[in-house]
């Protein structure tokens, strides 16, 4: 191991709803909006999809800042499973908050397939957060750091 | 009923009739107005930048002193109906603005903007009730053609006053058929007499009061009321004035029938000439 | 172990420019089941398929990972030459290095470790991928047309003439919709009556239409293909099939208050009425709110004077259920109410009056039999006022954002009508803008001007002032000649301002489709696919979907009709093998999943299971394939973690989650 | 940034105003009671801030003209409200050392007796410091 200290790189996981926010994030990108390559995309057909379980799985393997997009409410293509969604993660984050990890390395957004611009926005503003609460250091399973 | 008055500088001396005729009405309707101690004027108007604090101050004060007594804030005059509810709201909705006036307040609690702002005649709708009101009436104005001018204090900005509709309001016109008069709806009654702009230039101010008279008179108006003691001024000093102007706390007063009783305490108040020889003075 | 290829394509310089591709591919071989990989110019263009099928059948790859552009294109342009090459499409993953990586960064370095780690991520979970067999559901061969005016008229023909059943639900007594209060219609000045009136007939003579007026959609279940829908029947108090149509109850109804819908409420009706002459059915319903009978138990005249014995005042409503394959919402649009808009005086005086009414007063069969009169005094005006953008384009919370689009044109429709028939009456248009895109609707509007001098003027207007004469002062804006006009009128008209019928929410919400901040149904693709509703087997006709005039109207009618008998045409539709599946040994069937999926999907059986040995019987959850959508919500509501969703499984989406944070 | 510049950027500031929501449908001006009073009209205050000529828009007539009514701010369209843009401007006006519009020596020659106390204090705001 060296010791010189490493300039921070953080791992941030992006869950995106396959009808709003994936379809935001390649508006995005087919717009040249810019943000962070940190930020790394996982499709899921619904943000109701998303289990808590995943999250903290993302937190246990290293990352350092999870966020999820999905339709605005009420705008849901199966209608209300951004509703399940946001109380879901409402519950999760106050007792990841509770746990030590800080309620900026997580974020919902609602962003819909128009919103490009929108989507870089949450991004930058995301990333930005992250880098300025830096690496995260609890529920990290030590296993997973070299 | 018991509210929080805050009477503001014109009825203490030029529109005193304004604040006797409503003491004397609110009695009659076993309203007490109890009035904010030491009061400061409102300004008349509301500051013009969104950057201005100092100026919303005097405001501040009565509205944190009807909170602490937990009553409705109640004006008479439109024009501090406009500004204290405007700063209400600053108070309410404006982070920036409700926390850099408490840091000049220092109050034992901040405030901000729990106090509810009420004029008069939003009292009389909203809590006695126009029907209430009339059951009280001993000398309905029967056969009086009133037009009411609302002018602009008491309706806009509308969303923020949330007073009455705008273009068509009726609150007044409800007012006069509660006391038993006929309202006279004409379509000048929601546009400005001129305001201030009468100090300097008073041609101006003078057209449009004509343009509202005539108006007025067209649809067959015999009298106007009005609860702002500038619109009162300007629309007396409209060359065409035939129609006498008069408060609605005035109208209110005759038909509850405590008018007499009042008429006699204001005798031979004025202001300019003490205000000119203050100037002349300084 | 899987046999995976990875695939990697420069789109171009699309990619190619800043993620160094041949590093990628490289980097591929070095991941666990990678047998194959490779890089190429464009993957998606025939020999970039054929190139995948080689390696495919080469390799005898069981799983692939295309690295290119967003799924959202070409994922099934992938999958399907994975199955022409002999592999489970399902066993296709998408690697978005374009849109999500090579667009957006600049760095080189930076994009391709992404797209490494993109990569990465979908090797990761093709590793876990099963095929998937798409499951068949059938379709009805019939359609719902939800509204009865000319778009849903234009519809119900077009896919009944193809050869298919048809059912029109309409709420109001009679089909026809707002094109039948016309009097003319732009830019050939036809009237509406004599080009509607014609389809109307078509639309209730067609042997495969039928037609539910007075009746209206109460819920709908079911799915793409096959929807289940009980249709309510409001009671029409008169037997559809004994009414002769003679007219002679509504001639002798005492009671003849009631406003006129079809007149806008500028007349008056009898309680039993049919909306308009030309009514189809030419039924008359009765008013409830209205009859005499109804409310006071006395009159009955109407049955009195009925030869056919056709009124039935015991007539109760009827659910009709029945089943389609598609269904198309022509709920068409309304007139805003102008409460907000009272500096224009519709409230205080009667000779302000909307486009729509004026219609009526142009008509003949209106309140004033077509002569153009003041409705407070009923003299003729001389001078006639027309404000455009009365509630449209206003971004308060007055008005609606949107330009209605129809207004300008009828407003020079009505200009030109009135100096045609009137020519000593004066004509004003206040506008802002004079919009007139669409086939020769600017030379409509230059005829209004030049050959009809009416007088237009570039700006709004303030205020409407009733005058004690009875005529209006109407104080607007000169902006091209910088001047404040005040103009006296005898009428004002009102461009108000359209709106989605509001009974569209409730509709929209019963299919599931979506509705936009403003009411208006939501396009799958706003360009690509304009008439259908990102629900499948839900289709939109008129201007349920945007604001839109009659040809554009029955063009995008048209469009619907097509899509529509596209569905029907077909006799199985493949079904997203996407969906949940609940394990049977984990379920305790608590019906948590039950309660929070959007489709009823779910339902509980009990089964004889085997756990480890132990057989008993036990309530399991049971996913219905058709019906469900594949959100998911069920797999995290699941406390026993029995339910899983195939293709997005908890065990694919974990191992992406791990490949990224590696 | 130009000083013009600065001073379009205050006034925005100030009104909390955005221009450029501006759709020049002129229905401010249509509304306004002073219209024929004022040289730069009220839908033009709108250009003048967009096109950062301060210059001109402090010096203009219209801003002792505006009677602060409201009524354009009442039925702007698209919540423009132009009235609060020449608030604002006025408000860059007298804020300067020396610009009161109205002094207090001016002030005994316009009483009358009748006069309230509320048109001075108006006055007082919208003319001064």
């Amino acid at each position: 191991m060296s010791l010189e200290k490493k300039e921070f790189k953080p791992k941030i996981v992006a869950f995106c709803c396959n009808w709003c926010s994936y379809a935001g994030a390649d508006l995005a990108g087919s717009s040249r909006l810019t943000y962070p390559a940190d930020v790394k995309i996982i499709r899921v057909p619904c943000s109701c999809r998303v289990n808590p379980m995943f999250i903290l799985r993302a937190f246990e393997k290293g990352a350092d800042g999870v966020i999820m997009c999905g339709c605005h409410p009420g705008d849901c293509h199966y209608s209300t499973g951004n509703f399940y969604a946001r109380r879901r993660m409402t519950l999760l984050f106050s007792m990841l908050d509770y746990i030590g990890v800080e309620n900026g390395r997580t974020r919902v957004e609602w962003v819909s397939a128009a919103e490009g611009v929108k989507f870089s926005e949450t991004m930058n503003s995301f990333v930005e957060k992250i880098y300025s609460l830096g690496e995260n250091v609890r529920l990290g399973d030590l296993r997973c750091k070299s | 009923m018991k509210y929080s008055y805050y009477p503001g500088c014109t009825l203490r001396t030029k529109a005193i009739d304004l604040d006797v005729y409503a003491r004397a009405s609110a009695a009659a309707l076993g309203i007490e107005l109890e009035e904010i101690s030491d009061w400061q004027c409102c300004g008349g108007v509301y500051p013009l930048g969104t950057d201005e604090i100092a100026t919303k101050l005097s405001c501040v004060r009565a509205l944190n002193e009807a909170k602490e007594k937990e009553q409705t804030l109640v004006t008479m005059c439109s024009a501090c109906h406009h500004v204290m509810k405007r700063v209400n709201d600053d108070m309410r909705n404006v982070e920036d603005i409700r926390t850099r006036a408490n840091n000049y307040m220092e109050l034992k609690e901040p405030y901000a903007g729990e106090t509810e702002v009420l004029h008069f005649l939003e009292v009389l709708r909203d809590k006695v009730g126009f029907d209430e009101l009339k059951k009280k009436v001993v000398k309905p104005l029967t056969g009086k053609k009133i037009g009411a001018y609302y002018g602009c204090l008491l309706l806009r900005p509308s969303k923020l006053l949330a007073f009455d509709n705008p273009e068509n309001p009726r609150i007044i016109e409800d007012f006069i058929r509660a006391i038993g008069a006929e309202p006279v709806v004409y379509p000048y009654r929601n546009e400005c007499c001129g305001g201030y702009i009468s100090l300097k230039e008073k041609e101006l101010s003078k057209n449009m009061c004509e343009k509202i008279m005539e108006s007025a008179r067209g649809f067959g108006a015999e009298t106007l009321t009005t609860a702002c003691p500038l619109c009162l001024y300007n629309l007396n000093k409209s060359a065409k004035a035939s129609l006498p102007v008069v408060y609605f706390t005035e109208l209110l007063a005759e038909a509850l029938g405590v008018l007499e009783g009042c008429r006699n305490e204001n005798a031979g108040v004025s202001g300019a000439e003490e205000i000119k020889e203050e100037v002349q003075k300084s | 172990m899987q046999r995976i290829g990875v695939f990697v394509c420069h789109c171009g310089s699309n990619i190619a420019a800043t993620v160094d591709v041949s590093k990628v591919a490289e980097m591929a071989l070095m991941e666990p089941g990678v047998v194959h990989a490779e890089d190429y110019q464009y993957m998606c263009s025939e020999a970039g398929q054929a190139k995948i099928a080689a390696a495919i059948q080469e390799k005898n790859l069981t799983g692939m990972v295309v690295c290119s552009c967003s799924p959202r294109m070409h994922e099934a342009t992938f999958r399907k030459a994975a199955e022409r090459a002999g592999l489970n499409p399902y066993m296709v993953e998408i690697a978005n290095i374009r849109e999500h990586c090579s667009w957006i960064h600049k760095d080189v370095e930076e994009a391709t470790k992404k797209a490494v780690i993109l990569m990465r991520a979908a090797i990761a979970k093709v590793n876990l991928n099963a095929p998937l067999q798409p499951g068949e559901s059938r379709v009805t061969k019939r359609a719902l047309v939800i509204g009865g005016g000319i778009a849903g008229i234009q519809t119900a023909i077009d896919i009944a003439d193809a050869g298919y059943e048809v059912d029109i639900v309409e709420k109001t007594p009679s089909i026809g919709g707002r094109m039948s209060q016309l009097d003319k219609t732009f830019p050939t000045l036809d009237c509406s009556a004599c080009i509607l009136t014609p389809k109307m007939v078509e639309a209730s003579a067609h042997e495969k239409i039928n037609i539910y007026t007075y009746s209206e959609v109460e819920k709908v279940s079911g799915f793409v293909g096959d929807f289940t829908v009980d249709i309510r029947k409001k009671a029409r108090s008169v037997d559809m099939d004994k009414c002769t149509g003679c007219g002679v109850c509504q001639e002798k109804c005492p009671s003849k208050k009631a406003p006129s819908e079809f007149n806008r409420g500028l007349n008056t009706r009898s309680a039993i009425y049919t909306p308009f002459a030309q009514a189809i059915p030419n039924v008359p319903v009765i008013d409830r709110e209205a009859c005499i009978k109804f409310k006071t138990g006395k009159c009955g005249l109407c049955a009195k004077v009925c030869q056919a014995g056709a009124v039935d005042y015991e007539q109760k409503d009827e659910i009709v259920t029945e089943k389609y394959g598609a269904i198309v919402v022509a709920t068409g649009f309304d007139t805003i109410k102008l409460d907000q808009y009272d500096e224009y005086a519709y409230s205080q005086s009667k000779d302000v009056i909307t486009s729509l009414e004026l219609e009526r007063v142009m008509n003949a069969a209106g309140p004033t039999h077509g002569h153009l009169e003041r409705l407070s005094d009923g003299k003729a005006p001389k001078e006639i006022v027309f404000i455009q953008c009365v509630g449209s384009r206003c971004s308060d919370d007055r008005g609606k954002p949107y330009c209605s689009k129809i207004c300008c044109m009828y407003t020079a429709k009505h200009a030109m009508l009135i100096r045609d028939k009137y020519p000593d009456v004066n004509v004003t248009v206040f506008y802002i803008d004079v919009r007139t895109p669409g086939k020769n609707f600017d030379e409509f509007y230059r005829r209004a001007v030049e050959q009809y001098g009416v007088n237009y003027i570039k700006g709004q207007v303030g205020k409407v002032i009733p005058q004690p004469n009875g005529k209006l002062l109407v104080q607007g804006s000169d902006l091209l000649d910088n001047k404040q006009i005040l103009k006296e009128a005898d009428m004002v008209v009102l461009a108000t301002a359209i709106e989605p019928n509001p009974d569209v929410r409730k509709i929209a919400t019963m299919l599931t489709a979506s509705i936009d901040t403003n009411n208006f149904l939501t396009e799958a693709h706003a360009k690509l696919r304009p008439v259908e509703s990102p629900t499948a087997g839900i289709f939109l006709s008129g201007v349920c979907q945007g604001p839109k005039d009659i040809p554009e109207t029955v063009a995008q009618a048209g469009a619907a009709a097509v899509k529509a008998i596209g569905l029907l045409a077909k006799d199985k539709l493949l079904t997203n093998p996407c969906t949940a599946q609940s394990d049977i040994l984990l379920c305790n069937g608590c019906s948590t999943c039950e309660n929070v999926c959007p489709y009823g999907a779910i339902t509980y059986e009990d089964k004889e299971v085997n756990d480890h040995g132990i057989r008993e019987t036990r309530r399991i959850a049971v996913v219905n394939s058709a019906l469900c959508q594949g959100c998911g919500a069920c797999t995290v509501a699941c406390p026993s973690g029995a339910m899983d969703l195939q293709g997005f499984s908890n065990r694919q989406i974990i191992a992406e989650v791990d490949a990224i944070c590696r | 940034m130009s000083s013009e510049k600065k001073q379009a950027e205050l006034i925005k500031e100030i009104s909390g105003v955005n221009p450029l929501k501006c759709m020049k449908c002129g229905k401010c001006s249509a509304s306004c009671p002073s219209y024929n009073e004022m040289d730069i009209k009220p839908h033009q205050f709108v250009s003048y801030v967009i096109n950062e000529d301060i210059e001109s828009l402090v010096n203009s007539k219209s801003l002792w003209k505006c009677l602060s009514c409201f009524a354009c701010v009442e039925r702007c369209p698209r919540d423009v409200k132009p009235g609060k843009l020449i608030d604002a401007a006025r408000q860059i006006v007298v804020r300067q050392k020396g610009q009161n519009y109205l002094l207090a020596d001016e002030i005994p020659e316009l009483l009358d007796p009748e006069l309230p106390q509320q048109l001075l204090v108006s006055a007082f705001r919208r003319y001064r410091r």
